[in-house]
């Protein structure tokens, strides 16, 4: 297709404190639904949204986690994290609410050059 | 005790107005007393009368109208950071001549000088910042 | 006395650091909003300041079980009663 | 060359929103075109009809407006940011049952489908956040 | 005076880039024409503020050196800065608008202690 | 080839560190608004990355006979050329 890019979307915000992570979220969505390839980097404190247990409920905030985890559903299967910032944290796959690929310096390098279109939040 | 508060955030955007309002009703379900609620920064669209949520969000600006009205409570915006942002009351309106005004009943602009106002006649001034 | 609040991630290190230069004795910091990630990991603390986190962000971010040792849990009605309990509150964020 | 802009920051809170005015104006007058603007999170406050900042400070939505009429730009506000922070165009004030609405002319709110699709049709599509 | 509080404006932020920094000062100005005592404090980037040479008409702002510049006409004379932090940013008293008090770790922390109203921006 | 953008000052640690990360040669880093203070030190790039300041903010914070050697500055054409040179823009706020 002339018309298709490949999305990038980094999402480095932890969730709940301010939008962004949510708004990184309805991005990816939102250009799955265009049909657009989109593969999404959770960097830094983004990779504390794969988190299991979250209960915000007592924030009054949807659940971000359980948003995340239907990603693959909507057809989003390329998820990374930084392995530093999961390591930071002392994260291991178990911890996480969905699978994802952990990259280095060079793997999230190559990331960047290999998308069309990289959006942050 | 006798607290104001200082909201420094906008709804949705930042967590910290939700947690002053909470804090709110928290300190009022205790028996304390709320001197003022004072607005400041992109705090100033918590008293959006057009903020408009959908119904599973939390609509912030009406929680606050609402506790304002079930305890007297004293909600001041302050003026000059929200005629920048876009938030006016009538009189804001016609001085800028503007074609409508947005301030939620039970809200009121104000000067910076009810922060101060407040600090000094409350016991504890809590920030709630971003 | 003074209760400090700090509502930022330990990733904001700057703000951390003089928050935390800024406790003395019987000094309380209340972790909230996305500050309570400083919870994860051990806080160094000065002597005879005591650390808290509120409960509802605690619940939202998913890390009870994760909380360093020494951290009090606080619901919004112990936040009223810290603030009743120092003199002043200052809010890092 | 063709350029789409994402701003996700308010005006006066952020500088970000100015510095995407500026870059708008030296591509135009590079000759290149803009595909589209598109105001996303607290960016959405750049479409405000009602902000009105003192004479001596930037008033940025007007500046945009001015600017789209001049060059025929495509100002889209994101429409689920925009409600929920009390930005609403005639159609949602209805909708929403809301006294007026504040969206400036030269603005339309649309889904964020809309910064896809700018992404996909501009040669390059630059983010100014906060 | 019954009705008087001592007042501790802290500023961390840089100038410019976001509204902190304004938002600091004239809440400093406010607060003394309502004769309370006033101190600030720059902490962390707001030291940043205090720089010579500030041109911002390019960015459209207010030149916010200037009006701190005239903080002492106002009677805002207590004026502190974190030693550390000029150190980090390898400033002196030479490079600053306006003459301010350096202070370690344990003056801020006197500092605070010795304020009634402390209002961090 | 990336044009990087980064906004926020260094303190913003956990940022510039991510950043820098995602260099590599061929890319250009254009600090920006409140990023411009990280021209004041010498950042350590990666073998040919060019890093760029903007004019306006450089003059606006009063650093420009401060910048560390190797750090151009480029005004708002420079800004818009620099996209057309690059495939694409990240933002780092």
């Amino acid at each position: 297709m002339s018309h298709s890019k490949t999305f990038l979307i980094i999402s480095r915000r932890p969730p709940y404190g301010s939008s962004h992570a949510r708004d990184a979220l309805d991005t990816a969505l939102t250009t799955a639904v265009f049909e657009q390839p989109v593969a999404m980097l959770f960097q830094g404190d983004g990779v504390l949204q794969l988190l299991k247990g979250q209960e915000p409920a007592a924030v009054r905030q949807k659940n971000l986690g359980a948003t995340l985890s239907a990603l693959p559903m909507y057809d989003i299967e390329n998820l990374y994290a930084c392995a530093d910032a999961l390591a930071q944290r002392g994260l291991t796959q178990d911890d996480l609410i969905l699978p994802v690929q952990p990259l280095d310096r060079a793997g999230i390098a190559a990331l960047i050059r290999n998308h069309d279109v990289v959006l942050n939040f | 005790m006798n607290f104001s508060l200082l909201v420094y955030a906008a709804p949705h955007s930042r967590q910290a107005a939700e947690t002053a309002y909470r804090f709110a009703v928290a300190a009022l379900a205790q028996g304390h007393g709320i001197h003022r609620v004072f607005f400041y920064g992109d705090g100033v669209h918590n008293g959006s009368a057009l903020a408009s949520p959908p119904q599973d969000e939390c609509d912030l600006p009406a929680r606050w109208q609402a506790l304002a009205k079930e305890h007297e409570l004293d909600l001041v915006v302050c003026i000059a950071a929200a005629v920048r942002r876009g938030v006016l009351d009538a009189n804001e309106a016609r001085r800028y001549e503007k074609p409508g005004h947005n301030l939620r009943e039970g809200f009121e602009l104000s000067g910076l000088g009810q922060l101060a106002e407040a600090a000094i006649h409350s016991d504890r001034l809590i920030t709630f910042g971003a | 006395m003074t209760l400090h609040t700090l509502n930022r991630p330990p990733s904001d290190r700057a703000l951390l650091d003089d928050c935390i230069a800024a406790l003395v004795a019987d000094d309380t910091l209340l972790l909230l909003e996305d500050g309570v990630y400083c919870a994860l990991a051990g806080l160094e603390l000065p002597a005879g300041v005591r650390c808290v986190a509120l409960a509802a962000d605690v619940a939202a971010r998913g890390i009870g079980d994760r909380l360093a040792t020494g951290i009090e849990v606080v619901d919004d009605i112990g936040f009223v009663e810290l603030c009743c309990h120092h003199s002043r509150v200052a809010s890092w964020f």
